[in-house]
């Protein structure tokens, strides 16, 4: 396909993968509240609309309409730059996530991922598609340690601080679990690695059944990359920057309506991101079981409804942690971060590359 | 298809602001990233360079060497090593300095002890 | 064409930036601007054809040097910089010195814009990881060995002059 | 049969030795550092007595070619000239090595129990066996740069040794007086070594005769290269092996102690210069000017040596003497072309010489540091042993047949005699001086074991030991001073025989003394002459390297005769000097056994005469008027006042009060503000671009 198509068909991309996630995002808010109460024996919202299912609609309402009030003596530009960069990063990084395989609509073969490139030989990619991911999350810390030190109140500060400290250090972590995936595959880019854990694992000739997912091999690493998923994330438990016993809200203290929404869908979008990049990794992306028995139309999207139900899995485990787990003291957190999550990754990179060596 | 000299005039400039940072801005940090951004500069031109010589890379130079492609990267990675390593010392400096003499002026911290 | 007038945009956005970072009073501003810099400075590499350093560029800088500055700057709670003339020789010697620099240095680009010739996004593998790996891991290990020991050494010393004394 | 004798090993274990108790030995007991060095030395003997076995030339033809020549790697390169470390075995350095490592471990031995109550006894052996390294080094070399290095190093040795009582002023004296007089003599070979390098570019002794023997130079009649060059390595013999004019260095370097006097001073060290002569005959051969007057000095410092041993009263000092005479032999024995024969006397020499020290040391050590002969007397009861050794030594050195003394004499005398270039007139010096030896040796012999003793006999009371001479800058007379063995003082309670690790290496040097010389029984006596025949190979071929022979009339037409000598000339010859000793044996026991008195009256007689002798020709002074002074006055008015203070110290003060003055200036620059600094670099870069344009434009 030429640009100008390109450019027409990526727009319709970006609209409607904002649209979905956005989407998702104010009903993953309704599930969060739904499940958290259910593990606390509570009901949850249920007055708007059947079982609260309108909830998210209000919220959204409530926040649009609701007074954006600007603090005195804050530095005003950053003030308001900062949800922007949030959320604007944290939508980035979909422009390489690949929800599927490809469509074909008009012979026209359109990748289900904005950023792909539907040529005549399949479908290309970005070949540093992970490192981008990484970059603009790496970049969304900005966000939330401007908007601390931007909205001049010592909640917001030490928030952010500790915000920024504790994602900075997680990203290695984070970064070093990843390495291990990418000996094994041999690329950067997600399709790449979706593509390799199409079949199943063959041990010596002997097939295990197992889908060849990167999940097996490299356990640690996932174990890793969760829990330094949840740190970049600011979730339970090391949601410390919001530690509302401590410091009322952390890094958005001083925001209202809808530049704290920002901040607010940011969060839940860098769930999604971590969601989707560990789906991609670690399993198997939207390859799944082939279930021919459907009717043709389900079979052609089953790929993206597994994709969808993996990543809605994470978003459960997300809350599921979220209600049952306390929070960790911040120096438990740093510590956890440098002196146990960083030497293990090391050691399963230099594992993994050993026996990536050995089998060459 | 974009003149090679562009580049390079680009990371004249940015060079030539860097150094203009360094001498007329008086807050240590800022100092600090006018440094990095002469870095940066360089790495342009590097890149730029690095990308002119693949295209003529297995070319051979008039001294009879071998042209290598692409080689300018490895001296990127490089002054990248050496501006994160720079970055951490002395941005621990500036802390140190900040403890003692409670400025970041470099006006104020013109003996050469802390 | 296109090209060139990418090239013109993302130019014109990091000399912006980088004057900002002259002009702006507050540290931070100037760390943002040289933020932005930096991230157009990655697009002028994807140009360039060099993703993976473009990558890096935003991973490595933007995202963890310049996030250290702030992270500083926020620490110290620096404030805007007070004006203080410390030395005159900056402005008698430095800056005709690095105008006299920066002219020489374009005149000579600009006269030799012919010899030099042009660039364009290369050849499929230039940027790519694997020539680049190949290139760090094999032709130039030891260097590549001996920045790490660099780390290492610059991790050590800001930890020791990271701890309060005593 | 290895082809590889490993020769470097030889030199370098008495370093090792010398290494470990330099820089351990504080800490080791006596008993330990004595250990190490006898066992270092003792190996290196094994090790070169093997080298020796495995070359020796049989009749059966040589298990390996002779010269053998090992080479370890390239030691100098400096353009087309390069000095390799290499060694050299031939029947020549086979005799050294086995003498210097022979003698040397008998005296090592010997020096435990000499020296078992000094200080310093790890410092003693270290330099003992540095000293061992530098000689082997010197014997074994295979180029002339190579042995100097060896010739420089003895000469440390025997300076370190020399003033190993470095508390006492005339020790120390006396180590820079043998050092500096040493630089003399060095100062020629090294010119000598230049010439051979601008001539022949090489300084390797199979390269260098292998040119000389088959340029087939003829003789050089008058003063030509060769000439200059022997003459210059002869100069340099003269420093090393105490010729006239240099050998003032000699008798004072007695202050040492004995065993020291025995192995360097006697034996071994001072026997350099006649080896070097005679590793260089072919050169020596070629140039009959050179030849004379090695002779004719030989012949004087026999002669003079020997009359002034005469006069002495100190035990040593006579040694001392008597050594500078023999050497005078040797170098007689070079001069008439005769090395073999001087190489014969070496070796016989090392044995006596080294014997009578090592006696009189073991007197000395008997009466508790007495060196003075007057002093002596009546010790052949108290310490037999020492006492039998002594005879035959004496004997020995006396040239009294059959002991080893006599051959070796015997053969210099005939072959001066026959000689060319010595000549009869020399001959007759020669057996004067045979004659005197024998006079004062055998004086020695009287004065110390016979008559009755004397321990507290009173000295310059009279005209006989002059004040001044009793006070002598020498200082040996109060040399027992350091060399007292902490008995009480001496005297008939304190003489006592030294213990059996001293006469053992005495006996078996004895035994030596005794049998030594029967290698070398002549041909009219019915022997032939072995080791003669033996050195031939190396002596008579123009080159020692070269393989080819030059017939030897062409090369030694003047030095041989063409026909063998009759032998009623030889008895003749023979029975001269033998009467000659058997006169001197005579006087002695006139003057010092029969009638004790008679000296003094005799010297009484021709007093003038007498106090020259005593002053020793008062050559010492004569070379503090003529060298010395004139030298002091030089160093301190011009270089040290003149150059050093103004020039130099101008220099330095200078620069450093300009440097001040810069910094000064250059101070303002350094304002501590890191601005101005960079500014400063700016400024540099844009000029450095600038440069680099303008170079482009031009």
């Amino acid at each position: 396909m030429d640009i100008k198509t390109f450019i027409i068909v990526a727009v319709i991309k970006i609209v409607l993968v904002v649209f979905i996630m956005l989407t998702g995002v104010a009903y993953t808010t309704l599930l969060e509240r739904k499940l958290v109460a259910r593990i606390q024996n509570r009901w949850g919202p249920t007055r708007v609309g059947p079982f609260g299912l309108l909830q998210p609609l209000a919220d959204g309402v409530k926040f649009i309409l609701k007074e954006d009030l600007v603090p005195d003596n804050v530095h005003k530009f950053l003030y308001i730059l900062s949800p922007m960069l949030a959320l604007a990063m944290s939508l980035i990084a979909f422009a390489i996530i690949p929800f599927g395989d490809s469509v074909t609509v008009r012979g026209m073969t359109i990748p289900l991922q904005i950023t792909g490139w539907g040529g005549a030989s399949g479908n290309s990619d970005i070949n540093i598609g992970l490192l981008i991911i990484l970059g603009a999350t790496s970049i969304g810390v900005y966000g939330i340690a401007l908007a601390g030190w931007s909205s001049n109140s010592k909640y917001s500060l030490l928030g952010s601080l500790r915000a920024s400290a504790q994602m900075i250090s997680y990203e290695l972590a984070l970064g070093l679990s990843l390495v291990g995936i990418l000996l094994l595959s041999g690329s950067m880019s997600l399709r790449e690695i979706v593509k390799q854990q199409s079949n199943t694992w063959m041990i010596g000739g002997f097939n295990t059944h197992l889908p060849h997912w990167y999940i097996f091999p490299q356990f640690i690493a996932f174990f890793i990359y969760l829990m330094a998923a949840y740190a970049e994330t600011n979730r339970i438990p090391f949601d410390l920057p919001e530690a509302e016993t401590e410091l009322v809200a952390g890094y958005h203290t001083e925001y209202s309506s809808m530049k704290f929404a920002m901040f607010f869908m940011a969060e839940y979008l860098n769930m999604f991101t971590v969601g989707c990049l560990a789906t991609l990794l670690f399993f198997g992306g939207w390859h799944g079981p082939a279930l021919p028995f459907l009717p043709p139309l389900l079979q052609a999207i089953l790929p993206l409804l597994y994709f969808a139900a993996k990543v809605l899995f994470f978003i459960f485990v997300y809350i599921w942690v979220r209600g049952t787990l306390p929070r960790f003291r911040y120096d438990q957190l740093m510590a956890f971060g440098w002196k146990f999550l960083l030497p293990l990754a090391i050691a399963n990179i230099i594992v993994t590359s050993f026996i990536v060596a050995w089998r060459a | 298809m974009v003149p090679l000299s562009w580049y390079l005039v680009l990371s004249a400039i940015l060079f030539c602001l860097g150094v203009f940072g360094f001498l007329l801005k008086r807050n240590i940090i800022t100092i600090f990233m006018s440094i990095e951004l002469m870095l940066n500069a360089v790495n342009l031109s590097f890149i730029a360079f690095a990308n002119y010589w693949n295209a003529h890379a297995g070319q051979k130079l008039a001294s009879g060497r071998e042209i290598v492609g692409l080689s300018g990267h490895v001296f990127v990675f490089f002054v990248m090593v050496v501006a994160a390593a720079e970055a951490a010392v002395g941005l621990a400096i500036i802390i140190a300095v900040f403890r003692t003499r409670e400025t970041l002026n470099v006006d104020r911290v013109n003996l050469l002890k802390l | 064409m296109v090209h060139q007038v990418l090239f013109i945009i993302f130019g014109l956005i990091c000399v912006a930036g980088a004057v900002n970072l002259l002009v702006q009073r507050h540290p931070i501003n100037s760390a943002l601007s040289l933020v932005v810099v930096m991230a157009s400075l990655a697009l002028i590499y994807l140009l360039l054809g060099a993703e993976f350093v473009a990558a890096i560029q935003v991973i490595v800088y933007a995202g963890a040097i310049m996030v250290l500055f702030v992270f500083v700057i926020m620490l110290l709670n620096a404030g805007s910089e007070e004006r203080s003339s410390g030395s005159r020789m900056a402005l008698l010697i430095g800056v005709p010195g690095v105008l006299v620099l920066g002219c020489l240095i374009g005149w000579i680009m600009i006269n030799n814009n012919k010899q030099l010739g042009g660039v364009s996004i290369a050849a499929t593998d230039f940027g790519e990881t694997h020539p680049i790996a190949r290139l760090l891991f094999r032709d130039f290990l030891l260097p590549f060995e001996i920045t790490s020991i660099l780390i290492l050494i610059a991790i050590m010393g800001a930890v020791v002059l990271g701890k309060r004394e005593g | 049969m290895t082809d590889n004798l490993q020769l470097w090993v030889i030199p370098l274990l008495p370093l090792v030795g010398a290494a470990i108790n330099g820089f351990f030995g504080r800490r080791f007991k006596n008993s330990m550092v004595s250990t190490i060095a006898l066992l270092f030395t003792a190996a290196s003997f094994g090790l070169a007595a093997r080298a020796v076995m495995m070359a020796w030339p049989h009749e059966s033809g040589p298990h390996m070619t002779l010269p053998h020549i090992e080479t370890l790697g390239t030691w100098i390169q400096a353009g087309s000239f390069s000095a390799p470390f290499g060694f050299y075995l031939d029947q020549l350095s086979m005799i050294m090595v086995l003498v210097v490592t022979g003698v040397g471990f008998l005296i090592h031995i010997y020096a435990v129990g000499y020296m078992s109550h000094e200080g310093g006894f790890y410092r003693f052996f270290a330099y003992l066996n540095l000293f061992m390294f530098f000689m082997l080094t010197l014997v074994l070399a295979n180029n002339y740069l190579l042995m100097f290095v060896g010739w420089e190093g003895v000469g440390l040795a025997s300076y370190l040794l020399i003033g190993f009582y470095f508390q006492k002023n005339s020790a120390a004296d006396a180590g820079k007086k043998a050092f500096i007089v040493n630089r003399i003599g060095d100062f020629a070979f090294l010119i000598g070594m230049f010439l051979l390098i601008q001539h022949f570019g090489t300084l390797n002794y199979e390269g260098l005769f292998k040119t000389i023997a088959d340029g087939h130079y003829a003789p050089e009649a008058g003063w030509g290269f060769l000439t200059i060059t022997a003459l210059c390595l002869m100069f340099g013999a003269t420093g090393k092996s105490a010729q006239v004019p240099l050998y003032v260095w000699l008798p004072d370097a007695m202050e040492g102690p004995t065993p020291v006097s025995a192995l360097i001073h006697a034996a071994t060290m001072v026997t350099a210069g006649i080896y070097m002569i005679a590793r260089s005959h072919a050169i020596f051969n070629l140039a009959p000017h050179a030849l004379e007057i090695v002779a004719i000095i030989g012949c004087i410092t026999a002669i003079f040596a020997a009359t002034m041993g005469m006069a002495q009263t100190d035990i040593k000092r006579v040694l001392a003497y008597s050594t500078v005479s023999q050497l005078g032999y040797m170098f007689l024995a070079c001069g008439a072309a005769a090395y073999s024969a001087a190489i014969f006397h070496l070796m016989t020499h090392a044995f006596f010489k080294a014997l009578l020290f090592l006696g009189a040391g073991s007197v000395i050590h008997a009466l508790s540091g007495e060196q003075d002969m007057r002093r002596m007397g009546g010790l052949r009861k108290v310490i037999p042993r020492t006492f039998w050794v002594m005879t035959i030594a004496t004997i020995a050195i006396a040239g009294i047949p059959p002991f080893a003394g006599f051959f070796s004499k015997d053969q210099i005398l005939g072959e001066v005699f026959a000689s060319k270039t010595a000549g009869p007139i020399m001959w007759v010096v020669g057996v004067i001086t045979a004659g005197i030896t024998s006079f004062y040796m055998f004086r020695l012999w009287f004065m110390t074991f016979f008559g009755e003793r004397r321990p507290d006999a009173e000295l310059g009371d009279h005209h006989l030991m002059p004040a001044p001479v009793a006070a002598s800058s020498h200082g040996s007379d109060d040399s027992h001073g350091q060399d007292d063995h902490g008995h009480d003082s001496h005297g008939t309670s304190g003489v006592h025989e030294s213990p059996w690790i001293m006469i053992g290496p005495l006996v078996v040097l004895a035994i030596l003394s005794f049998i030594g010389g029967w290698v070398g029984v002549p041909a009219f006596m019915g022997g032939h002459n072995e080791i003669e025949h033996f050195l031939a190979p190396v002596m008579d071929s123009g080159s020692a390297a070269g393989g080819e022979n030059v017939p030897i009339v062409k090369v030694l037409e003047f030095a041989t005769p063409p026909e063998p000598r009759p032998h009623n000339e030889e008895w003749m010859l023979a029975g001269t000097s033998v009467g000659a000793a058997l006169f001197g044996l005579f006087f002695a026991w006139l003057l010092y056994y029969k009638s004790p008195g008679l000296p003094d009256k005799i010297t009484s007689k021709i007093h003038g005469l007498y106090l020259v002798v005593l002053h020793k020709y008062y050559m010492d002074e004569g070379y503090g008027f003529l060298f010395v002074k004139p030298l002091l006055a030089l160093s301190t008015i011009v270089f040290w006042k003149g150059i050093d203070q103004s020039v130099i110290d101008g220099l330095v003060n200078g620069a450093g009060t300009a440097s001040q003055g810069i910094g000064n200036e250059l101070r303002r620059m350094q304002s501590g503000n890191i601005r101005s600094y960079a500014a400063w670099v700016a400024f540099g870069g844009a000029a450095v671009v600038a440069y680099m344009i303008w170079l482009g434009v031009r």
